[in-house]
């Protein structure tokens, strides 16, 4: 069966609003993703009928919802095949999982003069908690360069581990430049040098197939906002073994075993992860969402992505006078650009008043912005919803703006 | 004596004549009472089995090629739950336990206390059953 | 207008349920309280109609979803009578503010033999975290005893507070006792040592008006999905000062100022203590839950509270061969017992075959459980939705527990 | 001189022609070229004011009792926006600013920029400009 956009659409009641007037054109799904039906109505029932709390309760309800978390759990397990159910965390999303794990393993393995190596295209979510370790520890964070084209000079990646390496973050694709690195030949090396490695999935587990298993990382972060799923949820992928031997991050309720005020030991993975009350109603959204990317399926949305990708790069670099930053030739559906020398919050105002949705700025990615000496850009990210129209349409916008500010 | 499944069968039939939960906790409660009891000296913290919500002990012995489990809990429910266990897996070859797929369980309407998230510490026993069993027969077969 | 709890109950879907062909009789609500049609109708139009991410784009939807987010911060704010909004911190929930604070708190003021206060009636909420830090730190962790009633042992206080004592972390109410802590009486003392306090309001911010002011705490923490909202958000607040002077406890998007590999700058309170993308969707949600709870007013809920309490008090008591653990002059809606001396798990399995969802077992709080020599116990607590006549039906569920396990 | 409001009300008049948003841009961008521009050796970081999407750059001087700003921004619909404010608030005593509810602001539908979740640098100029008002007063008052 072929990929039929048009009657995705219909799945996402916000897809039908207008803004000014004009029809919505929702291009900033890098930043957050909008909510199939499916997903809302999921949450409801939740919240309608089975809201109880997890684990703990022997009620029928907390029976039912604990049973409706559990099979979330094996729905993440699936979606990105690892290979045991409890090496799935739930989380509150991307940066906590990064958080958790660099304060984790900052206390078990990090010593002064240990280095973390991240590249120059992260997230901050994939900088500052590192670097807050590194403070701490007395640790170095070294980063590996890109290129003019926005891909990781790959050979670096063994100039820069030594003995004193004790982990690898990278992204698995860029929020900014749309790359796709290369996660199956950078593991490998890291491995060789006994390094282990964090794979930060934000901007890929929506829109190519993973297989923690495959790939072989070490940790896998994501979230659920990003996938069509709610806020405040996200997961923490690690091998069973780090689980094991990593402390927990957080203190509390049910990821304690016996608790005295002299000394307290903790629950088995994953629970030992999951202090507190989690967001259990986010999780069983979430897992509302792998079925829906799940029913479309992967392949058919990697494929409609991309198309869009290639006929919106041709119709944007057609306009002229665009500047076009991350041409790696395995990308993601992101465009970041400049328009001439016009300021990208000029432009995304006026983009804006059009109806059409983009981000403005540096994308929660500073440093990637210094190293193309520039302030910020203008980023369009497609989604599984969007279509060439609204392609058409964000080209009108941009020819608006060329006009304006002539 | 009657295979495994002959056993569960049989305890399938006894609980279709109970027309509610209530019947079914207080044959539940009876059964507590049948329960082959753990012999005092190893109802220790070697043979416990924590759940966060009830205690479990559990020995098991070899004896003629048939692994004999015996146990105890301070839940009677919990109890009345192991002795159906016991019934169906005690006095059998580790193979027997090893393989053996409790269907009666699900029938018989206590899935839920067997379940995973249930903190009653019996699905950890029925593990620990199926590892005494690997254990004995590891052992005796080498 | 006196308070109609049978008007109020139409406002909660999930009442309407039947579990196990009986009325569903839910008195569970110290874990977690069930959602009003208000608080599902909000999350869903957030679902439906503004999801975008917050503060950081400039177009229509996200100008939207940012001001509805800062609106409930404003609600939180006037709730809880704090004097500046960028007090109110958002968070995944009590036990992540709790985590928070430890860790920022011990980064940057905790040295070896260090203090901390805790008490007897601690959840491992407000346990665990300052356990982790204090070994962290080499510091150490001292407990204000109870009594057998349950009432913290008020002139113990100021004989703990040593010129180490750093922090005194308290329940505002104990979820296992009930206890109202005299915490007017008790910040006093910690502050007339120089000592901040911790007021973890997870069971009283639902059941009695706060005034972060007039009560002058330090901090204080709370859930939303104890408050009638959604799961995975919660509250830090904290005075100022604090936020100014403490660390971030996370790294990541938003709560930066300017990020380069060498050094990052932090964001002002509260975005710097608001790190990722925060459960934005949950936050609305929780502004509708205060508004709901506003709209009923925390006196009638707190009066139409205690009522149920003093009557399923008498009536429970009426029961005989039952022990009540808690019996403090002031007291919030929980009762925790024990029949004869039938385990806690025997009673809640029958107890729920009948339709009432009451909790079993030790509540998180351990070492209270050791304090009384006892496993566990049962616990029936009661939200603002709760009728006599549920506690009549506690009533009978007891006196068949008592008959079957005679 | 017209006073504070005059001018207020003079501009929502001038927007009130506006058919759509992008005629009022339109003007905004015009607008930017009237601001009076900060003298090139105040434009450092001792006079910037960080917004994280734009950067405005922000002088005052303080002459026969009024304030006369001078400023910039790398943005240029945010310089419009300035040149607004400036038109409104320059050249006023002390009180005057200090005092001042900028209604237009919302009449004319910019209000989003001037919100505190709008990180154009908007709000954070017109709070220090208050501010300088505050204290050339103080200091004048003195
Ligand atoms: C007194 C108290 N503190 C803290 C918590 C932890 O709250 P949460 O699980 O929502 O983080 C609870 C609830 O379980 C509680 O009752
Ligand atoms: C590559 C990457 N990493 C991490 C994050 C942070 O995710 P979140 O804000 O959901 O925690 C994002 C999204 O902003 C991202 O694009």
């Amino acid at each position: 069966m072929s990929y039929n956009v048009y009657k995705v659409r219909e799945d996402f009641p916000i897809l039908k609003q207008t803004v000014y007037g004009h029809p919505l054109v929702y291009l900033d799904n890098a930043a957050t993703t909008q909510k199939p039906q499916h997903v809302i109505d999921t949450v409801n029932k939740c919240m309608s009928a089975s809201n109880s709390s997890i684990h703990r309760g022997v009620h029928y309800l907390s029976e039912i919802i604990t049973e409706e978390y559990e099979n979330t759990r094996k729905k993440v397990q699936e979606f990105i095949h690892a290979r045991h159910l409890h090496e799935i965390v739930f989380t509150s999303g991307t940066t906590s999982s990064v958080n958790g794990i660099a304060f984790s393993f900052g206390e078990r393995y990090i010593g002064p003069g240990d280095e973390i190596i991240i590249s120059a295209m992260e997230h901050h979510a994939n900088i500052v908690p590192w670097q807050m370790m590194c403070q701490r520890k007395n640790a170095v964070l070294k980063v590996i360069p890109i290129t003019d084209e926005g891909e990781l000079v790959i050979e670096d990646i063994g100039k820069l581990i030594t003995r004193k390496t004790r982990l690898l973050s990278i992204t698995h694709i860029s929020n900014v430049l749309g790359t796709i690195n290369p996660v199956e030949k950078i593991i490998p090396i890291a491995h060789r040098h006994n390094v282990p490695v964090l794979i930060d999935a934000a901007q890929s587990v929506q829109h190519i197939p993973i297989d923690v298993e495959k790939m072989d990382c070490d940790f896998l972060v994501f979230s659920g906002h990003k996938m069509y799923g709610p806020t405040g949820i996200g997961v923490l992928y690690a091998k069973e073994r780090w689980l094991e031997e990593l402390p927990p991050f957080q203190g509390g309720g049910e990821m304690i075993d016996i608790v005295t005020f002299e000394k307290t030991t903790y629950n088995q993975p994953p629970l030992k992860f999951e202090a507190g009350t989690t967001n259990f109603i986010g999780a069983i959204g979430l897992g509302a969402a792998i079925d829906y990317i799940s029913s479309l399926g992967l392949d058919g949305i990697g494929k409609h992505e991309h198309e869009l990708l290639e006929y919106a790069t041709g119709k944007i670099s057609e306009l002229g006078e665009i500047k076009i930053y991350g041409t790696s030739k395995k990308k993601s559906a992101v465009i970041s650009f400049l328009i001439g020398n016009i300021h990208q919050l000029d432009a995304g105002m006026i983009m804006d008043k059009m109806g059409v949705a983009v981000r403005t700025g540096t994308h929660c990615a500073q440093p990637l912005m210094r190293r193309f000496g520039i302030e910020g850009n203008i980023r369009a990210s497609f989604g599984l919803y969007n279509t060439r129209e609204e392609i058409d349409v964000l080209c009108t916008a941009i020819q608006k703006v060329k006009e304006m500010f002539r | 004596m009657k295979n495994l499944n002959e056993i569960q069968d049989e305890i399938i039939k006894e609980f279709e004549v109970f027309g509610d939960w209530m019947d079914k906790y207080n044959y539940l409660i009876e059964l507590s009472n049948d329960l082959p009891l753990i012999d005092p000296k190893f109802k220790n913290n070697d043979y416990i089995i924590n759940g966060c919500q009830s205690r479990v002990w559990l020995h098991a012995g070899y004896d003629g090629g048939n692994i004999r489990f015996t146990a105890d809990s301070d839940a009677i429910i919990t109890k009345g739950i192991i002795a159906l266990l016991i019934r169906v897996l005690s006095d059998r070859k580790p193979e027997e336990i090893i393989n053996a797929d409790l269907y009666f369980i699900d029938a018989i309407g206590l899935r839920e206390n067997l379940s995973p998230t249930r903190s009653n510490g019996l699905l950890a026993m029925l593990k620990q059953m199926k590892l005494y069993a690997i254990a004995f027969s590891a052992k005796y077969k080498a």
